[in-house]
């Protein structure tokens, strides 16, 4: 198994490194003349007002929240449905559990307006 | 005819570097690193033409002629454009936070690459078969969420940030839907292997055509992870600034543009691979290497439809885009999640089994469709109802 | 050989980062060298030959645990610019612990033991055993996976959720 | 191939590493990532461990696996509180929070 992650391993050096290398060789060919005005912040051609650190709403989180959810239940679901085929119809109701309680979850979330983007 | 068998000259090229007198390490390495040039090379030149198609294809759609100073068919427009971005003097804004702002860049391209390894093009011409190549190309997506966030962050500019949040909200959301439905060909293959899941898909039991709405979902999803139209609603080439990338310029902006649309390549392909049978086709027993003619075609034809879409429809709203991915997707990927295990377990012929999903898929997609119609038809009254109060109260004011 | 020495650079890349996690000022590049930690550990899982904890690990600690700490910090804005000592008072004592500790961990785990080892190789469908093992031997804390995620989501959203003024 | 104990090492300082960002942080949000750091050393021994004794038991995985997800739920619920208490009290800081005090 480990030959096989080999190819993945060294692939992802390469493509790892390749966008920094090429980055350095266009350095020599491309200018380099800063000045103040073209380093500015660029915001419309306003002048950057205050900190960047603006306050975000907690929706973002909330969203966050639900994908992490249902992105621990496609941990169980992946390796559930590889070795479906050998299982019986008891895997089908466990599973079925598995997925009502989170979409118990989801319709509490879609219940509380969590969903609604405002 | 087995000359053309990809797994056969594969097995004659290892006897060879063998018979060299070589120990089993180096054989392994001297193919990775063949391996990994050809899929580098492949990776590059495959944008230079997407972005040139892409072109082509807005500009027949609009009545231009798109591209065509630059060699035959305007072909070489990518190079030069490449070479334009490389020579481009590049402006890292003052109060950037540099190391993370420089390496944003580089993780997108990054986190696209590292999927061409898993592809299948052809019977056998598999770089790395992982047995868990479909999450495997999941988890290279996180890596893309977080490129987001790094560019969003490190710029130092508002616009950048926001942008970055949102396309990481909007990337969330949308890669729920996804996998769910690429969980589906796993149910029915009972593997995760990309190639086999291919493998499984013989005789025209392509995936997508026993569950034509899980592919629907698929798609739907796949554009926006690649945050394509109608859900580039955080970039909007046309209107707005940007998204998270406003401040990048030169060679870093050409990364982020290279990793957008090798994503769209790729994710047509893992399409492809899940859902329409990958290299699978007529005589691909017989000859191989048609295999991998069958990919491309299958490939290039999502790609173009990917293309069209964006020629073709208006953008979503935020709220429309994140309601359609956990009001609608969600829920119906689940629903056939279910549906697909409750089938395959049904004591029937694989046949009637296979026409009951579709026709089920069918029902299911026209309930959804109804649904959506009515709260839009809903919204729409309601919105008409305001605009008359609106304009009733101002005239009597 | 090989193996040994992607080990050794993964083990320095992991604690490496680890070790920038708890000393940065800034939140936010703790938060990249946490996830650079993460990474580590999942090539680890690789060499390992768990292909698919290593998956998971980049899937939820990389993919979600990582985007939600972010979005946290961004959350809590004007909490890492660095103006205030990220230490606490008792800091000192727990560099000292934290040494001691470790010290205590290394010669216990690498002198002291010796650790059973069997030769064993790791079955090749490794994940069919795993999704068998999930709805038959250890269904209750499948079951109670999903119970656990679905209370913490409906206490999660109470909790963040901003009330209507 | 690779000791045993080396994977035991790497841990071990993992673990204490983790260690030292709970005890010696102000800021909530590191201290949980501390405990993240720690759930993962745990996580890499228990994985360590499965592999040299007995890889052809599921019982380290499904282990390893259910940790991942207690680690995701305690951080997903233990961001929120945080946030509840930023929005309440205008502050992360450990020191700075004491509740029962007024």
């Amino acid at each position: 198994m480990l030959n096989t992650y080999a190819v993945v391993g060294l692939f992802a050096v390469v493509a790892f490194t390749f966008p920094f290398i090429t980055l350095l060789m266009a350095r020599m060919l491309r200018p380099r003349k800063p000045n103040p005005l073209k380093n500015s912040t660029y915001e419309c051609g306003m002048e950057t007002i205050g900190d960047t650190w603006v306050q975000f709403r907690a929706q973002y989180y909330l969203f966050a929240l639900i994908f992490v959810l249902f992105d621990i239940e496609l941990i169980f679901l992946f390796p559930w449905a590889v070795a479906y085929n050998r299982l019986g119809l008891f895997a089908l109701v466990e599973m079925a559990l598995f997925i009502g309680m989170l979409a118990l979850a989801l319709v509490y979330a879609w219940r509380k307006g969590i969903l609604e983007w405002q | 005819m087995t000359l053309l068998d990809p797994r056969v000259l594969g097995e004659w090229w290892n006897t060879f570097l063998r018979s060299g007198g070589l120990s089993e390490g180096w054989v392994i390495f001297i193919n990775a690193v063949v391996v990994t040039l050809i899929l580098m090379g492949f990776g590059l030149t495959s944008v230079l033409i997407i972005i040139w198609a892409e072109r082509k294809i807005a500009g027949r759609v609009q009545d231009r002629l798109g591209p065509n100073r630059v060699g035959p068919y305007g072909l070489l427009q990518s190079v030069a454009d490449a070479l334009k971005l490389m020579t481009k003097e590049d402006i890292t804004p003052e109060r950037a936070e540099r190391i993370t702002y420089n390496l944003a860049p580089g993780l997108a391209v990054f986190a696209v690459l590292m999927l061409l390894v898993v592809i299948p093009f052809g019977p056998g011409l598999i770089a790395a078969d992982l047995n868990i190549g479909v999450l495997y190309v999941v988890a290279m997506g996180s890596f893309g969420i977080m490129a987001a966030l790094m560019a969003g962050w490190a710029s130092n500019n508002k616009y950048a940030l926001l942008g970055g949040f949102r396309t990481v909200a909007q990337l969330l959301s949308y890669e729920i839907p996804m996998v769910l439905s690429m969980s589906v060909p796993v149910l029915f293959a009972g593997t995760m292997s990309l190639h086999k899941l291919v493998e499984m898909q013989a005789n025209f039991r392509w995936f997508g055509l026993i569950m034509p709405t899980a592919f629907l979902i698929y798609l739907i999803s796949a554009l926006a992870e690649n945050e394509r139209t109608p859900f580039d609603l955080l970039e909007a080439e046309s209107e707005i600034v940007a998204g998270y990338h406003i401040e990048y310029s030169g060679l870093k902006f050409a990364w982020f543009f290279l990793a957008f649309f090798l994503n769209t390549l790729l994710l047509s392909a893992i399409a492809v691979t899940l859902f329409l049978g990958g290299w699978q086709g007529p005589f691909v027993d017989k000859v191989p290497l048609l295999g991998v003619l069958y990919f491309f075609l299958k490939t290039v034809l999502i790609v173009f439809v990917f293309m069209w879409v964006r020629a073709t429809f208006p953008r979503l709203r935020i709220d429309q885009m994140m309601a359609l991915a956990w009001k609608v997707l969600v829920p119906m990927a689940l629903a056939l999640v279910l549906l697909a295990a409750t089938a395959v377990k049904l004591p029937w012929p694989p046949l009637a089994r296979d026409v009951f999903l579709f026709f089920s898929n069918i029902v299911m997609l026209f309930v959804a469709l109804g649904a959506i119609g009515r709260h839009l038809r809903q919204e729409a009254e309601r919105f008409s109802g305001r605009q008359k109060w609106a304009t009733s109260s101002s005239t009597t004011s | 050989m090989v193996l040994q020495a992607v080990f050794l650079i993964t083990a320095l890349l992991t604690l490496g980062s680890a070790l920038m996690v708890v000393l940065h000022r800034n939140l936010f590049i703790s938060a990249l060298f946490l996830i650079a930690s993460f990474f580590g550990v999942a090539v680890f899982y690789v060499l390992l030959e768990a292909e698919f904890l290593a998956v998971a690990q980049v899937l939820i600690y990389i993919g979600a645990i990582a985007t939600l700490i972010v979005f946290a910090i961004m959350l809590s804005r004007g909490m890492m610019t660095g103006r205030t000592s990220p230490r606490n008072a008792q800091a000192l004592w727990a560099a000292g612990g934290s040494l001691a500790l470790g010290a205590a961990l290394l010669y216990v785990v690498v002198f002291r033991v010796q650790w059973p080892v069997a030769e064993k190789a790791v079955p090749a469908d490794m994940i069919q055993r795993l999704g068998t093992g999930l709805v038959t031997d250890y269904v209750v804390p499948f079951e109670l996976a999903s119970l656990l995620l679905m209370a913490a989501l409906i206490g999660a959203v109470m909790i963040a959720r901003e009330k209507e003024v | 191939m690779i000791p045993l104990s080396w994977y035991l090492a790497v841990a071990a300082i993992l673990f204490v590493i983790g260690f030292y960002g709970v005890l010696s942080r102000r800021n909530a949000i590191a201290i949980l990532m501390g405990i993240e750091l720690m759930l993962n050393a745990v996580n890499l021994n228990l994985v360590a461990f499965w592999r040299y004794t007995q890889p052809d038991q599921v019982a380290g995985q499904v282990f390893a696996i259910i940790v991942i997800t207690v680690a995701a739920a305690e951080a997903a619920v233990g961001l929120a509180l945080f946030i509840a208490l930023y929005r309440l009290r205008g502050t992360v800081h450990i020191d700075e929070i004491d509740l029962l005090r007024g």
